[in-house]
Protein backbone atom coordinates (compact mmCIF):
# COMPACT_ATOMS: atom_id res chain seq x y z
CA UNK A 1 0.00 0.00 0.00
CA UNK A 2 1.03 3.81 -0.34
CA UNK A 3 0.70 6.95 1.56
CA UNK A 4 0.94 10.33 0.90
CA UNK A 5 3.55 12.11 3.14
CA UNK A 6 3.01 15.85 2.95
CA UNK A 7 5.64 18.43 4.76
CA UNK A 8 4.99 21.74 6.36
CA UNK A 9 7.16 24.99 7.05
CA UNK A 10 10.35 24.21 8.75
CA UNK A 11 9.81 20.32 8.08
CA UNK A 12 9.24 20.52 4.35
CA UNK A 13 12.38 22.54 4.79
CA UNK A 14 14.43 19.96 6.29
CA UNK A 15 12.80 16.82 4.13
CA UNK A 16 13.66 19.17 1.21
CA UNK A 17 10.39 18.33 -0.09
CA UNK A 18 6.67 19.43 0.45
CA UNK A 19 5.13 15.90 -0.76
CA UNK A 20 6.31 12.19 -0.62
CA UNK A 21 4.84 8.54 -1.17
CA UNK A 22 5.99 5.70 0.84
CA UNK A 23 5.33 2.02 0.57
CA UNK A 24 4.59 -0.20 3.90
CA UNK A 25 2.31 -2.36 5.39
CA UNK A 26 -1.67 -1.65 5.74
CA UNK A 27 -2.41 -0.38 9.15
CA UNK A 28 1.30 0.92 10.23
CA UNK A 29 1.51 3.39 12.26
CA UNK A 30 1.90 6.91 12.29
CA UNK A 31 5.12 6.37 14.18
CA UNK A 32 6.40 3.83 11.86
CA UNK A 33 5.69 6.02 9.02
CA UNK A 34 7.91 8.85 10.59
CA UNK A 35 10.69 5.80 11.55
CA UNK A 36 10.96 5.42 7.94
CA UNK A 37 11.49 8.66 6.92
CA UNK A 38 13.84 9.25 10.21
CA UNK A 39 11.83 11.52 11.83
CA UNK A 40 11.86 10.94 15.30
CA UNK A 41 8.57 11.41 17.56
CA UNK A 42 7.95 14.89 19.33
CA UNK A 43 6.15 17.16 20.93
CA UNK A 44 6.80 20.04 18.89
CA UNK A 45 5.23 18.24 15.85
CA UNK A 46 1.80 17.94 14.89
CA UNK A 47 0.46 14.80 12.42
CA UNK A 48 -3.05 15.04 10.33
CA UNK A 49 -4.14 11.99 8.67
CA UNK A 50 -6.55 12.77 6.14
CA UNK A 51 -6.83 16.30 7.15
CA UNK A 52 -7.58 15.20 10.81
CA UNK A 53 -4.99 15.85 13.53
CA UNK A 54 -4.47 13.04 15.13
CA UNK A 55 -2.36 12.84 19.08
CA UNK A 56 -1.65 8.89 18.71
CA UNK A 57 1.08 8.39 16.76
CA UNK A 58 0.03 4.73 17.37
CA UNK A 59 -3.03 5.87 15.00
CA UNK A 60 -3.20 3.31 11.92
CA UNK A 61 -2.89 4.53 8.40
CA UNK A 62 -4.08 2.71 5.24
CA UNK A 63 -3.76 2.66 1.47
CA UNK A 64 -4.19 5.96 -0.34
CA UNK A 65 -4.16 7.84 2.87
CA UNK A 66 -2.14 11.56 3.19
CA UNK A 67 -0.24 11.85 6.66
CA UNK A 68 0.58 15.34 6.96
CA UNK A 69 3.71 16.00 9.61
CA UNK A 70 3.74 19.78 10.49
CA UNK A 71 5.72 21.87 13.08
CA UNK A 72 3.70 24.57 15.48
CA UNK A 73 0.62 26.35 13.88
CA UNK A 74 1.58 30.24 13.66
CA UNK A 75 -0.86 32.01 11.93
CA UNK A 76 -3.01 34.56 13.01
CA UNK B 1 -14.13 29.36 -4.89
CA UNK B 2 -14.54 31.43 -2.43
CA UNK B 3 -16.65 34.74 -2.26
CA UNK B 4 -16.88 37.88 -0.35
CA UNK B 5 -20.08 36.72 0.71
CA UNK B 6 -18.61 33.80 2.89
CA UNK B 7 -17.60 34.42 6.18
CA UNK B 8 -14.82 32.25 6.24
CA UNK B 9 -12.31 32.85 3.62
CA UNK B 10 -8.57 32.34 3.30
CA UNK B 11 -7.34 34.31 0.82
CA UNK B 12 -4.18 35.58 -1.20
CA UNK B 13 -5.84 39.43 -1.68
CA UNK B 14 -6.14 42.36 1.08
CA UNK B 15 -9.33 42.14 2.37
CA UNK B 16 -11.49 46.17 3.41
CA UNK B 17 -12.04 46.02 6.78
CA UNK B 18 -15.03 47.88 6.70
CA UNK B 19 -16.58 45.64 3.65
CA UNK B 20 -16.22 42.63 5.88
CA UNK B 21 -18.32 44.23 8.69
CA UNK B 22 -20.51 45.89 6.59
CA UNK B 23 -21.72 42.83 5.33
CA UNK B 24 -22.14 41.16 8.87
CA UNK B 25 -24.40 44.57 10.19
CA UNK B 26 -27.14 44.42 7.45
CA UNK B 27 -28.00 41.07 8.16
CA UNK B 28 -29.63 41.46 11.10
CA UNK B 29 -31.05 44.78 12.87
CA UNK B 30 -30.50 42.69 16.21
CA UNK B 31 -26.92 43.16 16.27
CA UNK B 32 -26.00 45.53 19.30
CA UNK B 33 -22.17 45.74 18.91
CA UNK B 34 -19.55 44.16 16.62
CA UNK B 35 -16.16 43.26 18.01
CA UNK B 36 -13.19 43.11 15.93
CA UNK B 37 -9.66 41.77 15.63
CA UNK B 38 -7.13 42.69 13.18
CA UNK B 39 -3.88 41.19 12.73
CA UNK B 40 -1.31 43.28 11.41
CA UNK B 41 2.32 42.74 10.14
CA UNK B 42 4.81 44.24 12.83
CA UNK B 43 8.15 45.26 11.99
CA UNK B 44 10.08 43.16 14.61
CA UNK B 45 9.96 40.26 16.28
CA UNK B 46 11.97 38.01 19.02
CA UNK B 47 14.24 37.54 16.07
CA UNK B 48 14.92 41.22 15.48
CA UNK B 49 13.46 43.89 12.90
CA UNK B 50 11.33 41.59 10.49
CA UNK B 51 10.91 43.15 6.54
CA UNK B 52 8.41 40.63 6.01
CA UNK B 53 5.89 37.59 6.46
CA UNK B 54 5.12 34.94 4.27
CA UNK B 55 2.03 32.93 5.17
CA UNK B 56 1.49 29.24 4.15
CA UNK B 57 -1.20 27.03 4.35
CA UNK B 58 -2.45 23.27 4.52
CA UNK B 59 -5.13 24.36 2.33
CA UNK B 60 -7.93 21.74 2.74
CA UNK B 61 -7.04 21.62 6.06
CA UNK B 62 -7.25 24.84 7.20
CA UNK B 63 -10.49 26.06 5.20
CA UNK B 64 -12.29 22.98 7.43
CA UNK B 65 -10.55 23.91 10.59
CA UNK B 66 -11.39 27.54 10.15
CA UNK B 67 -14.90 26.47 9.19
CA UNK B 68 -15.17 24.16 12.22
CA UNK B 69 -13.68 27.22 14.47
CA UNK B 70 -16.87 29.38 13.59
CA UNK B 71 -19.38 26.72 14.04
CA UNK B 72 -18.11 25.98 17.48
CA UNK B 73 -17.87 29.88 17.78
CA UNK B 74 -21.79 30.32 17.19
CA UNK B 75 -22.68 27.52 19.29
CA UNK B 76 -20.25 28.15 22.42
CA UNK B 77 -21.40 31.99 22.33
CA UNK B 78 -24.41 33.75 22.13
CA UNK B 79 -23.39 36.02 19.17
CA UNK B 80 -25.27 36.42 15.91
CA UNK B 81 -22.12 35.66 13.40
CA UNK B 82 -18.93 35.64 12.83
CA UNK B 83 -16.28 36.31 10.07
CA UNK B 84 -12.64 34.53 9.73
CA UNK B 85 -10.70 36.04 6.92
CA UNK B 86 -7.08 35.15 6.71
CA UNK B 87 -4.32 35.99 4.00
CA UNK B 88 -1.71 33.34 2.54
CA UNK B 89 0.67 35.42 1.05
CA UNK B 90 3.73 37.39 1.79
CA UNK B 91 2.52 40.87 3.57
CA UNK B 92 5.29 43.72 4.57
CA UNK B 93 5.43 45.06 8.14
CA UNK B 94 2.18 47.14 8.07
CA UNK B 95 -0.44 44.79 5.89
CA UNK B 96 -3.28 43.01 7.44
CA UNK B 97 -3.04 39.85 8.11
CA UNK B 98 -6.06 37.78 9.77
CA UNK B 99 -9.68 39.63 10.76
CA UNK B 100 -12.22 37.95 12.82
CA UNK B 101 -15.52 40.10 13.40
CA UNK B 102 -18.65 38.85 15.57
CA UNK B 103 -21.68 40.98 15.96
CA UNK B 104 -24.31 40.01 19.19
CA UNK B 105 -26.71 41.73 20.58
CA UNK B 106 -24.99 42.55 23.62
CA UNK B 107 -21.12 43.75 23.64
CA UNK B 108 -19.79 41.02 26.21
CA UNK B 109 -20.39 38.24 24.14
CA UNK B 110 -18.88 39.75 21.28
CA UNK B 111 -16.39 40.54 22.73
CA UNK B 112 -15.40 36.50 24.54
CA UNK B 113 -16.31 35.12 21.32
CA UNK B 114 -13.70 37.74 18.87
CA UNK B 115 -11.09 36.64 21.28
CA UNK B 116 -11.49 33.07 21.60
CA UNK B 117 -11.79 32.95 18.23
CA UNK B 118 -8.48 34.35 17.21
CA UNK B 119 -6.47 32.68 20.40
CA UNK B 120 -8.19 29.13 19.56
CA UNK B 121 -7.28 29.97 15.40
CA UNK B 122 -3.61 30.16 16.27
CA UNK B 123 -3.99 26.81 18.11
CA UNK B 124 -6.23 25.07 15.75
CA UNK B 125 -5.42 25.97 12.11
CA UNK B 126 -2.58 24.82 10.21
CA UNK B 127 -1.41 28.11 9.19
CA UNK B 128 2.61 28.87 9.30
CA UNK B 129 4.60 32.18 9.25
CA UNK B 130 7.71 32.92 7.75
CA UNK B 131 9.45 36.05 9.07
CA UNK B 132 11.91 37.30 6.39
CA UNK B 133 14.68 39.57 9.05
CA UNK B 134 16.24 42.14 7.19
CA UNK B 135 19.08 42.67 9.99
CA UNK B 136 20.07 38.77 9.69
CA UNK B 137 21.31 37.62 6.35
CA UNK B 138 19.10 34.10 6.50
CA UNK B 139 15.36 33.45 6.44
CA UNK B 140 14.32 32.98 10.47
CA UNK B 141 11.24 31.05 11.76
CA UNK B 142 9.23 32.36 14.06
CA UNK B 143 8.60 28.93 15.61
CA UNK B 144 11.17 27.25 17.56
CA UNK B 145 13.28 25.33 15.41
CA UNK B 146 11.57 21.80 15.82
CA UNK B 147 14.08 18.82 16.63
CA UNK B 148 14.24 16.53 13.98
CA UNK B 149 15.84 13.52 15.11
CA UNK C 1 -13.17 72.22 15.91
CA UNK C 2 -13.43 68.36 15.47
CA UNK C 3 -11.44 66.78 12.81
CA UNK C 4 -10.94 63.62 11.60
CA UNK C 5 -7.36 63.06 12.87
CA UNK C 6 -8.37 63.89 15.95
CA UNK C 7 -8.68 60.92 18.30
CA UNK C 8 -11.65 61.39 20.37
CA UNK C 9 -14.27 63.24 18.59
CA UNK C 10 -18.34 63.81 19.38
CA UNK C 11 -19.30 64.31 16.07
CA UNK C 12 -23.32 64.23 14.49
CA UNK C 13 -22.22 62.85 10.82
CA UNK C 14 -21.65 59.13 10.40
CA UNK C 15 -17.75 57.63 10.38
CA UNK C 16 -15.92 54.89 8.34
CA UNK C 17 -14.79 52.02 10.32
CA UNK C 18 -11.64 51.27 7.87
CA UNK C 19 -10.89 55.17 7.73
CA UNK C 20 -10.44 55.53 11.33
CA UNK C 21 -8.45 52.20 11.62
CA UNK C 22 -6.62 53.31 9.20
CA UNK C 23 -5.84 56.23 10.16
CA UNK C 24 -4.13 54.36 13.85
CA UNK C 25 -2.75 51.34 11.47
CA UNK C 26 -0.18 53.70 9.51
CA UNK C 27 1.14 55.68 12.29
CA UNK C 28 3.03 52.51 13.68
CA UNK C 29 4.75 49.12 12.28
CA UNK C 30 4.17 47.99 16.02
CA UNK C 31 1.19 47.60 15.91
CA UNK C 32 0.44 43.80 15.82
CA UNK C 33 -3.19 43.49 16.78
CA UNK C 34 -6.37 46.33 16.59
CA UNK C 35 -9.36 45.51 18.70
CA UNK C 36 -12.19 47.39 17.75
CA UNK C 37 -15.55 47.28 18.84
CA UNK C 38 -18.91 49.45 16.74
CA UNK C 39 -21.85 50.10 18.49
CA UNK C 40 -24.82 49.78 16.68
CA UNK C 41 -28.40 50.96 17.15
CA UNK C 42 -30.94 47.60 17.83
CA UNK C 43 -34.30 47.09 16.80
CA UNK C 44 -35.26 46.37 20.01
CA UNK C 45 -34.60 46.87 23.56
CA UNK C 46 -36.32 46.43 27.21
CA UNK C 47 -39.19 49.04 25.90
CA UNK C 48 -40.05 46.76 22.79
CA UNK C 49 -39.55 47.66 19.39
CA UNK C 50 -36.80 50.38 18.76
CA UNK C 51 -37.63 52.41 15.63
CA UNK C 52 -34.64 55.09 16.63
CA UNK C 53 -32.41 56.37 19.25
CA UNK C 54 -31.70 60.42 19.98
CA UNK C 55 -28.64 60.93 21.62
CA UNK C 56 -27.92 64.27 23.81
CA UNK C 57 -24.97 65.11 25.53
CA UNK C 58 -23.56 67.53 27.69
CA UNK C 59 -21.50 68.82 25.13
CA UNK C 60 -18.13 70.21 26.89
CA UNK C 61 -18.08 67.78 29.73
CA UNK C 62 -18.44 65.18 27.54
CA UNK C 63 -15.32 65.88 25.13
CA UNK C 64 -13.03 66.56 28.35
CA UNK C 65 -14.59 63.04 29.46
CA UNK C 66 -13.66 61.17 26.51
CA UNK C 67 -10.79 63.03 25.72
CA UNK C 68 -9.43 61.78 30.13
CA UNK C 69 -10.86 58.41 28.84
CA UNK C 70 -8.35 57.97 26.45
CA UNK C 71 -5.52 59.47 28.02
CA UNK C 72 -6.76 56.85 31.36
CA UNK C 73 -6.43 53.95 28.78
CA UNK C 74 -2.75 54.88 27.23
CA UNK C 75 -1.67 55.22 30.92
CA UNK C 76 -3.43 51.72 32.22
CA UNK C 77 -2.77 49.26 29.41
CA UNK C 78 0.42 48.17 27.37
CA UNK C 79 -1.28 50.03 23.69
CA UNK C 80 0.13 52.27 21.07
CA UNK C 81 -3.10 54.19 20.63
CA UNK C 82 -6.56 54.57 21.21
CA UNK C 83 -9.46 55.94 19.17
CA UNK C 84 -12.58 57.07 20.56
CA UNK C 85 -15.93 58.26 18.41
CA UNK C 86 -19.34 59.04 19.46
CA UNK C 87 -22.33 59.93 17.59
CA UNK C 88 -24.91 62.07 19.03
CA UNK C 89 -27.42 62.59 16.69
CA UNK C 90 -30.68 60.70 16.23
CA UNK C 91 -29.82 57.27 14.62
CA UNK C 92 -32.35 54.42 13.09
CA UNK C 93 -32.01 50.40 13.51
CA UNK C 94 -28.78 49.44 12.39
CA UNK C 95 -26.94 52.24 12.12
CA UNK C 96 -23.73 52.97 13.92
CA UNK C 97 -23.20 54.73 17.38
CA UNK C 98 -19.92 54.64 18.48
CA UNK C 99 -16.53 53.14 17.55
CA UNK C 100 -13.21 51.94 20.19
CA UNK C 101 -10.42 51.34 18.02
CA UNK C 102 -7.64 50.45 20.05
CA UNK C 103 -3.79 49.35 18.77
CA UNK C 104 -1.37 47.35 20.34
CA UNK C 105 2.15 45.40 19.72
CA UNK C 106 0.03 42.21 21.35
CA UNK C 107 -3.79 41.48 21.48
CA UNK C 108 -4.16 40.53 24.63
CA UNK C 109 -3.86 44.23 25.40
CA UNK C 110 -5.61 45.57 22.75
CA UNK C 111 -8.41 43.92 23.77
CA UNK C 112 -8.22 44.30 27.33
CA UNK C 113 -8.43 48.13 26.61
CA UNK C 114 -10.93 48.12 24.11
CA UNK C 115 -13.12 46.69 26.39
CA UNK C 116 -12.23 48.72 29.41
CA UNK C 117 -12.54 52.10 27.09
CA UNK C 118 -16.37 51.04 26.00
CA UNK C 119 -17.13 49.68 29.19
CA UNK C 120 -15.99 53.15 31.08
CA UNK C 121 -17.33 55.40 28.25
CA UNK C 122 -20.95 54.17 29.56
CA UNK C 123 -20.14 55.11 33.12
CA UNK C 124 -18.10 58.54 33.10
CA UNK C 125 -19.10 60.32 29.27
CA UNK C 126 -22.30 62.22 29.82
CA UNK C 127 -23.91 61.42 27.10
CA UNK C 128 -27.83 59.97 27.18
CA UNK C 129 -29.84 57.89 24.69
CA UNK C 130 -33.92 58.17 24.26
CA UNK C 131 -35.14 55.18 22.63
CA UNK C 132 -38.15 56.14 20.50
CA UNK C 133 -40.43 53.13 20.64
CA UNK C 134 -42.78 52.45 17.31
CA UNK C 135 -44.83 50.15 19.01
CA UNK C 136 -45.67 52.64 22.35
CA UNK C 137 -47.40 55.66 20.96
CA UNK C 138 -45.02 57.93 23.26
CA UNK C 139 -41.06 58.39 23.91
CA UNK C 140 -39.48 56.16 26.40
CA UNK C 141 -36.88 56.39 28.34
CA UNK C 142 -33.18 53.59 27.85
CA UNK C 143 -32.75 54.64 31.74
CA UNK C 144 -34.91 53.31 34.78
CA UNK C 145 -37.27 56.96 35.49
CA UNK C 146 -35.50 58.99 37.79
CA UNK C 147 -37.28 59.58 40.93
CA UNK C 148 -38.10 63.06 41.42
CA UNK C 149 -39.52 65.11 44.55
CA UNK D 1 -24.71 85.31 43.58
CA UNK D 2 -26.36 83.48 41.25
CA UNK D 3 -25.59 79.80 39.85
CA UNK D 4 -26.43 78.64 36.08
CA UNK D 5 -28.75 75.10 36.15
CA UNK D 6 -28.40 72.48 33.59
CA UNK D 7 -30.88 69.74 33.30
CA UNK D 8 -30.19 66.82 30.85
CA UNK D 9 -32.46 64.22 29.44
CA UNK D 10 -35.50 62.31 31.68
CA UNK D 11 -34.72 65.50 34.16
CA UNK D 12 -35.07 68.28 31.72
CA UNK D 13 -38.58 67.04 30.53
CA UNK D 14 -39.76 66.15 33.84
CA UNK D 15 -38.23 69.92 34.64
CA UNK D 16 -39.69 71.32 31.81
CA UNK D 17 -36.42 72.97 30.97
CA UNK D 18 -32.91 72.50 29.66
CA UNK D 19 -31.04 75.63 31.76
CA UNK D 20 -31.84 78.01 34.57
CA UNK D 21 -29.99 80.78 36.62
CA UNK D 22 -30.72 80.49 40.19
CA UNK D 23 -29.65 83.12 43.06
CA UNK D 24 -28.37 82.64 46.85
CA UNK D 25 -25.62 82.80 49.35
CA UNK D 26 -22.58 82.23 48.58
CA UNK D 27 -21.09 78.70 49.28
CA UNK D 28 -24.39 77.10 48.80
CA UNK D 29 -24.47 73.38 49.10
CA UNK D 30 -25.66 71.61 45.78
CA UNK D 31 -28.27 69.95 48.20
CA UNK D 32 -29.51 73.06 48.74
CA UNK D 33 -29.13 74.29 45.28
CA UNK D 34 -31.64 70.81 44.80
CA UNK D 35 -34.37 71.80 47.58
CA UNK D 36 -34.72 75.32 45.90
CA UNK D 37 -35.59 73.41 42.62
CA UNK D 38 -37.72 71.40 44.23
CA UNK D 39 -35.34 67.90 43.26
CA UNK D 40 -35.22 65.11 45.90
CA UNK D 41 -31.21 63.75 46.62
CA UNK D 42 -31.40 60.91 44.81
CA UNK D 43 -28.69 57.82 43.79
CA UNK D 44 -30.35 57.95 40.57
CA UNK D 45 -29.12 61.45 40.30
CA UNK D 46 -25.64 62.39 38.74
CA UNK D 47 -24.22 66.15 39.77
CA UNK D 48 -21.66 68.20 37.98
CA UNK D 49 -20.14 71.47 39.40
CA UNK D 50 -18.27 73.08 36.28
CA UNK D 51 -17.87 69.77 34.27
CA UNK D 52 -16.70 67.94 37.27
CA UNK D 53 -18.77 65.32 38.85
CA UNK D 54 -19.43 65.60 42.32
CA UNK D 55 -20.46 62.89 44.50
CA UNK D 56 -20.80 65.11 47.73
CA UNK D 57 -24.14 66.74 47.47
CA UNK D 58 -22.49 68.84 49.96
CA UNK D 59 -20.30 70.57 48.04
CA UNK D 60 -20.62 74.62 47.71
CA UNK D 61 -20.70 76.41 44.87
CA UNK D 62 -20.01 79.69 43.95
CA UNK D 63 -21.17 83.12 41.97
CA UNK D 64 -20.94 81.87 38.43
CA UNK D 65 -20.51 77.94 38.84
CA UNK D 66 -22.24 76.11 36.43
CA UNK D 67 -24.09 73.04 37.88
CA UNK D 68 -25.36 70.28 36.14
CA UNK D 69 -28.01 67.56 37.36
CA UNK D 70 -28.25 64.64 35.03
CA UNK D 71 -29.63 60.97 35.14
CA UNK D 72 -27.32 58.09 34.48
CA UNK D 73 -25.45 58.20 31.43
CA UNK D 74 -26.75 55.74 28.54
CA UNK D 75 -24.29 56.25 26.08
CA UNK D 76 -22.22 53.91 24.00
Amino acid sequence: MSIQVLFFGVIAEQQKTKALTIHGEDGMTVAKVMAKLGISPSKALLIAVNEQQQHDIEFPVHDGDEVAIMPPFSGG
Amino acid sequence: MQRSTDHVRIQEEDFSMEAEVNAIRVTSQRIGGIATFLGCARDFSDNGVVSAIHFEQYASMAETAMQDLRKQALQKFDIIEVRIIHRVTTVVAGEQIVLIVVAAEHRASAFDACRWVIDTLKQYVPIWKKEVCSDIPKLCFDATPTPLH
